[in-house]
């Protein structure tokens, strides 16, 4: 008779105390899993603050997180349906982690969202906000209208707010009113709108999509306006470069229409440029 | 008298507590039509000191699958443990071995669930795609995911990197790219690490290289400058 | 930056006074104390210890480590016995904050007390503590609350010399040697000159080795103390022997004479 | 007052203007860049017919090597030499400053100056700066009294010791000095002990790193041995990486020709040439 | 102990790179244990050899029995740096001082000078010194010059991180007109008892015996190794 | 945000068989923003005299001017051109003196010996710590990108032609992923008769 039975230790017996390496403790760790919503809490209040606080580990070598960011995002609705414009820089502090990075995420067949910011952030509530779409879709038979999405949007981020998000997301899409195109950033906000740009690269975006837009561009013309404003920003903004992609939405769905180097756009302008000189 | 009264605060307040340490190391990826190679360096270290000098930061996750990590190394080691943890459920759940594409998603998940108290690690995952492509799959630390042909990161990505996209990119060369062939990755690698040890503090001892192929995983190793 | 409160908001008594059960990952009944806006969870060490010296040698493992406990610079407990005997294979040493060394000490002796319940010939390799280990204080990390510890784990893995090293945020590796606290500066040179490139050392040289930078470390650590326990584990199991005292030289006092 | 029309030469010494401006832009937020650091491990001891320095190579920026093969042990005078660790500039700017007051001294009193001039005047620099000057120095040499190895902290304090180490590698060095120094030794047990010495900082410390150098001081000769061992020498590369001509794109190329009419070359004879190192 | 760091005042140092361990930032410090008694005849200064730097010894056989002039000696705790500076001021002064004077500088004086400097500059500098010597006038002399820059002459004077460990030592132990040798070992149990607890003090006991001898020739001096020391209780 | 990626710009020298390059990106910004993409960081010190100035752009203009002020007076006074080794130890005096309130530059010396003509390079940090590397040097915002391209792509006894484009490569590389540097690079290879000057093509993002 072994000790163990004379402690009537049973066959339940919890040899472990720490329950880490258990199923249910794997799945504790990965909540996120079944409820996209839930995000392990920290140990500490006000994470947006105090994390920054653990600039350096004990040694004194510096902690620094670099989040790949995201910049230039642009989309505006016209009379063809919405031209969403990128590029597709991700830098973290100023090294340039990425020249290839895919800034519009496609949602469904009809929904398009821009990220600019965290771009993981962005990313992960897109994919939740992907699953909620799908279940609309197939508790109501229906596809989800752009304003109920950004809204199920702004109520993940509200829900978050002032934790440290940092997302700029345009969500675009056709619905039964047509045409839709909503601003949603990590505070909360939600606006509806026709013309957006968001990110460090959008203030010479915006210079040349003012000048440029009217409701009444065809759908070339809005090409042509979507991918120069892109262009701008990345020569202007060193934090914008790389590809320019280019999408439409039209009552058909989403269109990806091109992806082009800025470099390319940029020489061929220069030699626009100097051919009109020359002659 | 008021000396020591000094002194023995002072004492009582030089620890303060740090949840996260930088342990140093670095990650190279190349990713071929028919391979994929992934090293690390196998230097462990903390502030002006070396752990030890043989701590492959490589795992194993399937038989085409290997995760590189650098970075907060006990960040890692629980990372790690999770994530080989979450896919024997799945492997027993669906009696199938994760693909590279499903563990690159799934890993990505689980580092943003630690958004508000994040890893500080580095992750570069090496495998296969659906096609049976060499892929090479990267992250920051919240799990923003990249798929990319080739990947440097760690303490001496930034010294990597541009070599990388130079030699295997063909960035600034009017040449039309070709595959890459696994003795071109390889030597790039090595010479890639054999520069950033030169001038990286934090990367040095040895390079421990997986080479994935459909045959499986073979393991070469380089010794590097020790100081 | 300081982000604890001194003796005053440690969250010292709820972390200690549970020795029941570890508090496991599901216990996260935390409030945070709030001072000058930030939280004052993680303690400071109050009464510390310093180096563990672990050394593989040919067929075993050695280890060793001064008795002084020092409260700031007082050297205020002589007999601060840090290295535990887990089982015949294993013995565990620490360095850091003795009362969190004590406090996990317990925990280990309730693990054994279990494991010789069961009877069943199999008792805890040191690389499964190893890992229990990291798993442990990378918890008591994550939650603010560190153990204020570096743990050596010294043994025999399959026959095999063993030797790795846990520390307080559960950061953990293995080598053929291991010195914590001042002795991962002091030692480590002359332990990476025994063990590096050449095979392992005989179980005499090893030891010479060790209490060569026991010496070296009671000249230049300030905390350290020049009475030590040495434990080996090899074929004749793990043995810890009775303390021992270092016979330092101080002949260089005579030929720095006069400024 | 400086304008255009009268431009005022520079006065010697430090010069604070830019302080005001600098504090500005770190009240900004902006940070300052790294000052190039030798993480450094310098070791120095005495033998039996003198002293003997080491140190390593490396020259660190933050994690980054910014130097490989930078010279630590620095000229003061005939006699004497000094290794320097912390801010590069600090120990070179400071051991050239002192080496040329001790040059100066030596010929105002027509004598081989003795090595505690230097210690004082090193120690009386130091502390006028209260440690902003971050030189750590081992200072080490032989005069009519004999042998002589003193230790200098950036703060001002100096100790006069048989052996001694500094740098961040100081620990590693000093834990073979201690087990292997020995009064009286050889020249040559002395060398071993010295590059073991480094060598335990080089291999022990990421601040310290490439090759050992030596300078053994003996009564009448100075032996600089740089480097003494080539402790860690770069890999061989695998790959070639010559590009093809005409791989870079240019949009436009000019080219200055450099006509030099005349080229005299007189040799000089080396002795008569001014010592300068 | 752990180290003020002098330098993270500075605009320039505090912003750049690693500042790894404290052994490597702190300044050097003599954490110190220093004792010294009047007996009858002259006086015994003694001293712990450790000079610490956060809490790696720097030196391990530090002299800290400072010459000023052939009868004084001043025992030094706190910032090395500072102390030393001070001791060589003071040494320069006297120096003139004996010239000018045409005898030996009394211990008075010294111990003065001392304070002076010490309360000008008491918001910038670290030292706590102690001031012995003899004298044809007054004989042998202890005066105490605390952190602050007050001045008091005393029997028997502690100072440093070690001291407070033997207070209750001396108040009992110490007692008018010892012998040489008495008082001899009296300092050097002091010595060694501070040894035993103070982390920051440690390494031998070095002593030395100013008496009306010191004037012409070298101080006497003496050195107990740690070796050996007595062991006391142990728990 | 340090001070000497404020601007951006990044230069790189490199020496070869008799010869020496020195190379530079032509940024300069404010922060994220593209103010000028001709901005010269390199100058002409002396027909085999060439320093790179990279850091915060009001000091690379400043020291400039200061260092030809300086060089103006020596050549008047001494009668005799600036040697690279003279005038690098020129720069680090210069720069100590400003120890504790420095120039945000760092700056890169390049030339040729005068009558041996052997190749000279050598970089200083902000208060004038001199290297004489027998390689290359680096500074500006793209340090460490730089470090790698060049620890890789260097070796001996390059040609002027083979170390231009090594040098370009390693340039144009490395600032392709820095976002504080780029915008066109120019590429001096000095050699004894001749000093060669190319614009690069470049990305322009």
């Amino acid at each position: 008779m072994a000790l163990a039975d004379v402690c009537k230790i049973g066959p339940n017996f919890q040899f472990r105390p720490f329950k880490n390496e258990t199923v249910e403790d794997v799945c504790e760790q990965t909540a996120n899993f079944t409820n996209g919503f839930q995000l392990a809490l920290p140990p500490f209040a006000d994470p947006a603050r105090n994390l920054a606080r653990f600039n350096k580990d004990e040694s004194g070598k510096p902690i620094q997180f670099k989040f790949d960011h995201g910049t230039t995002t642009l989309a505006f609705r016209y009379q063809g349906g919405v031209l969403l414009a990128v590029d597709s820089r991700a830098t973290g502090g100023s090294f340039i982690g990425s020249q290839n990075m895919k800034k519009i995420i496609e949602i469904n067949d009809f929904l398009l969202g821009t990220l600019a910011g965290g771009a993981a952030d962005c990313v992960y509530w897109d994919r939740v906000l992907t699953k909620q779409c799908r279940m609309y879709e197939l508790r109501n038979r229906e596809r989800i209208s752009v304003a109920a999405a950004s809204k199920l949007l702004a109520n993940m981020f509200y829900n978050y707010k002032g934790m440290g998000l940092s997302m700029g997301m345009m969500l675009a899409g056709w619905d039964k009113r047509g045409p839709g195109l909503y601003y949603i950033s990590d505070d909360g906000t939600r606006t509806p709108g026709k013309v957006f740009s968001v990110g460090s690269g959008s203030v010479y975006a915006f210079g040349v999509l003012d000048s440029g837009y009217r409701w009444d561009l065809t759908d070339e013309e809005a090409y042509q306006l979507g991918r120069r404003a892109i262009y701008h920003a990345t020569h202007r903004d060193a934090a914008s470069g790389g590809i320019i992609r280019v999408y439409q939405i039209t009552k058909e769905g989403w269109t990806h229409i091109a992806d082009e180097d800025c470099n390319d756009v940029h020489y061929k302008l220069e030699e626009a440029k100097a051919a009109s000189t020359s002659s | 008298m008021a000396l020591v009264l000094k002194n023995s605060s002072a004492a009582l307040n030089q620890h303060s507590f740090s949840p996260y340490a930088d342990n140093g190391g670095s990650i190279v990826a190349v990713a071929g039509d028919d391979y994929v190679v992934i090293a690390s360096d196998s230097r462990l270290s903390t502030g002006y000191s070396i752990y030890t000098r043989d701590q492959s930061k490589l795992f194993k996750l399937s038989n085409d699958s290997v995760l590189g990590c650098c970075g907060c190394w006990c960040d890692v080691l629980s990372l790690t443990k999770l994530l080989e943890a979450r896919m024997q459920m799945y492997l027993h759940e669906h009696q199938k071995v994760m693909s590279t594409p499903a563990i690159s998603q799934m890993l990505s998940t689980m580092l943003y669930y630690k958004r508000l108290f994040p890893y500080y690690i580095l992750n570069i995952l090496a495998g296969f795609d659906n096609d049976g492509k060499g892929v090479v799959y990267s992250y920051d630390p919240i799990g923003n995911l990249e798929k990319s042909k080739f990947k440097a990161g760690g303490s001496s990505g930034a010294l990597l990197q541009p070599v990388l996209d130079n030699q295997l990119g063909l960035s600034n060369i009017k040449e039309k790219p070709e595959a890459i062939t696994l003795e071109k990755a390889l030597n790039v690698v090595k010479d890639a690490f054999i520069s950033a040890t030169e001038r990286d503090i934090y990367t040095g001892d040895s390079i421990i290289i997986n080479i994935i192929t459909r045959e499986g995983i073979r393991e070469e190793k380089l010794e590097l400058r020790k100081d | 930056m300081n982000f604890y409160g001194g003796t005053i908001h440690n969250g010292f008594n709820d972390s200690r006074n549970s020795f029941g059960g570890f508090r496991g990952v599901d216990d996260y009944n935390f409030q945070p104390d709030i001072d000058r806006g930030f939280i004052t969870r993680a303690h400071t060490p109050l009464t510390t210890v310093t180096s563990v010296l672990a050394l593989s040698y040919e067929g075993g493992v050695v280890m060793a480590a001064d008795l002084v406990g020092s409260y700031g610079s007082l050297m205020r407990f002589k007999n601060c016995p840090r290295i535990m005997r887990v089982n015949a294979n294993v013995v565990i040493g620490a360095s850091g904050d003795y009362a969190d060394f004590q406090y996990l000490q317990q925990i280990i002796k309730q693990k054994i007390i279990e494991e010789e319940c069961l009877d069943d010939g199999i008792s805890i390799k040191p690389r499964a503590l190893f890992c229990w280990l990291t798993r442990v204080l990378y918890q008591r990390r994550s939650k603010f609350d560190p153990l204020w510890n570096t743990f050596v784990i010294a043994g025999l893995q399959d026959g095999q010399p063993y030797i790795s090293c846990v520390d307080k945020l559960g950061t953990g590796y293995e080598d053929k040697q291991v010195a914590t606290g001042f002795g991962s500066h002091l030692a480590t040179p002359l332990f990476r000159e025994a063990v590096e490139n050449k095979p392992l050392p005989s179980k005499e040289e090893a030891i010479a080795v060790v209490k060569k930078s026991l010496e070296i470390l009671f000249y230049r650590d300030a905390r350290s103390f020049d009475k030590y326990l040495l434990a080996t584990v090899d074929s004749n199991g793990a043995v810890i022997e009775e303390p021992q005292l270092i016979k330092p030289d101080w002949s260089l006092a005579a030929l720095t004479e006069c400024p | 007052m400086a304008s255009v029309m009268l431009p005022v030469e520079p006065t010697p010494g430090f010069s604070f203007e830019n302080c005001r401006r600098n504090e500005f832009l770190k009240a900004k937020g902006y940070k300052a860049p790294v000052a190039t650091k030798t993480g450094t491990t310098i070791v120095g001891c005495v033998f039996a017919d003198g002293v003997i320095l080491g140190a390593d190579t490396r020259a660190t920026a933050g994690s980054i090597v910014a130097d490989k093969e930078c010279a630590k042990i620095h000229y003061m005078a005939k006699n004497m030499y000094c290794c320097g660790a912390g801010t590069a500039a600090d120990t070179e700017a400071t051991t050239a400053l002192i080496s040329s007051q001790l040059e100066l001294h030596r010929l105002n009193t027509g004598r081989v100056v003795p090595v505690v001039t230097a210690a004082t005047m090193l120690k009386q620099m130091l502390f006028r700066y209260q440690g902003h000057i971050g030189a750590a120095l081992i200072l080490g040499g032989v005069d009519s009294n004999g042998s002589h190895l003193y230790t200098i902290a950036p703060q001002g304090s100096t100790s006069k010791n048989p052996f001694t180490s500094m740098g961040s590698g100081s620990l590693a060095a000093m834990s073979i000095l201690e087990k292997c120094w020995k009064p009286n030794m050889t020249e040559e047990e002395a060398k071993k002990v010295i590059r073991d010495a480094i060598a335990a900082g080089i291999f022990n410390d990421l601040g310290s790193g490439s090759n050992v150098d030596l300078c053994v001081i003996r009564k009448g000769s100075v032996e600089y041995v740089k480097p003494y061992e080539k402790a860690n020498v770069k890999g061989t590369r695998t790959g070639n990486y010559k590009f093809k001509r005409g791989t870079t794109e240019v949009l436009s190329k000019k080219v200055v020709p450099i006509i030099i009419e005349e080229e005299i070359v007189k040799p000089i004879s080396s002795d008569s040439q001014m010592d300068t190192s | 102990m752990a180290m003020m760091d002098v330098q993270s005042g500075d605009s320039f140092e505090s912003f750049t790179g690693l500042d790894a361990n404290d052994w490597l930032n702190a300044s050097v410090r003599t954490g110190t244990t220093l004792m010294a008694a009047e007996y009858d005849g002259g006086v015994v200064i003694a001293a712990d050899s450790r000079t610490t730097m956060g809490s790696y010894v720097a030196n391990r056989v530090t002299n800290k029995l400072y010459k000023i002039t052939n009868n004084i000696y001043s025992c030094r705790s706190g910032s090395a740096a500072d102390t030393q500076a001070i001791s060589d001021i003071v040494s320069y002064h006297l120096g003139f001082h004996s010239i000018e004077m045409g005898e030996m500088p009394l211990v008075e004086t010294a111990a003065n000078i001392f304070r002076e400097i010490i309360y000008n500059y008491r918001e910038s500098l670290m030292a706590g010194i102690i001031v012995a010597g003899w004298d044809n006038r007054k004989g042998g002399q202890v005066y105490m010059v605390p952190l602050g820059g007050m001045i008091m002459r005393q029997k028997v004077a502690i100072g440093g991180s070690g001291s407070t460990y033997i207070y209750g030592y001396i108040d009992q132990e110490y007692k008018e007109g010892m012998t040489k040798e008495e008082c001899i070992n009296f300092c050097k149990r002091g010595i060694e008892l501070a040894i035993t607890r103070d982390g920051s003090s440690g390494g031998v006991a070095r002593i030395g015996i100013i008496n009306k001898d010191s004037l012409n020739e070298k101080m006497e001096r003496r050195t107990f190794t740690g070796d050996l020391h007595p062991r006391f209780y142990e728990g | 945000m340090s001070i000497l990626s404020y601007n951006g710009g990044a230069v790189v020298a490199m020496k070869g068989k008799n010869c020496v390059a020195i190379a530079s990106d032509k940024k300069f910004g404010i922060q994220l923003q593209l103010i000028s993409k001709e901005f010269p960081k390199i100058f002409e010190m002396g027909p085999h005299l060439y320093v790179g100035l990279p850091g915060l752009a009001t000091d690379t203009q400043t020291v400039h001017a200061r260092l030809k002020f300086r060089q103006n007076l020596f050549e008047l006074k001494e009668g005799t051109r600036m040697s690279p080794k003279v005038f690098s130890s020129m720069v680090s005096n210069m720069l100590y003196e400003k120890r504790f309130g420095p120039y945000f530059v760092e700056p890169i010396v390049v030339g040729l010996e005068p009558d041996t003509y052997e190749p000279f390079i050598c970089n200083m940090d902000l208060i004038g710590n001199v290297c004489f590397p027998e390689d290359f040097v680096v500074g500006g915002t793209c340090e460490d990108q730089l470090f790698g391209t060049c620890e890789t792509m260097w070796e001996p006894d390059l040609s002027p032609d083979d170390l231009f484009e090594t040098i370009s490569q390693a340039l144009m590389s490395a600032f392709n992923r820095d976002a504080g540097s780029g915008w066109g690079a120019v590429v001096y290879i000095i050699e004894k008769d001749k000093v060669t000057t190319r614009h690069l093509k470049t990305r322009m993002d």
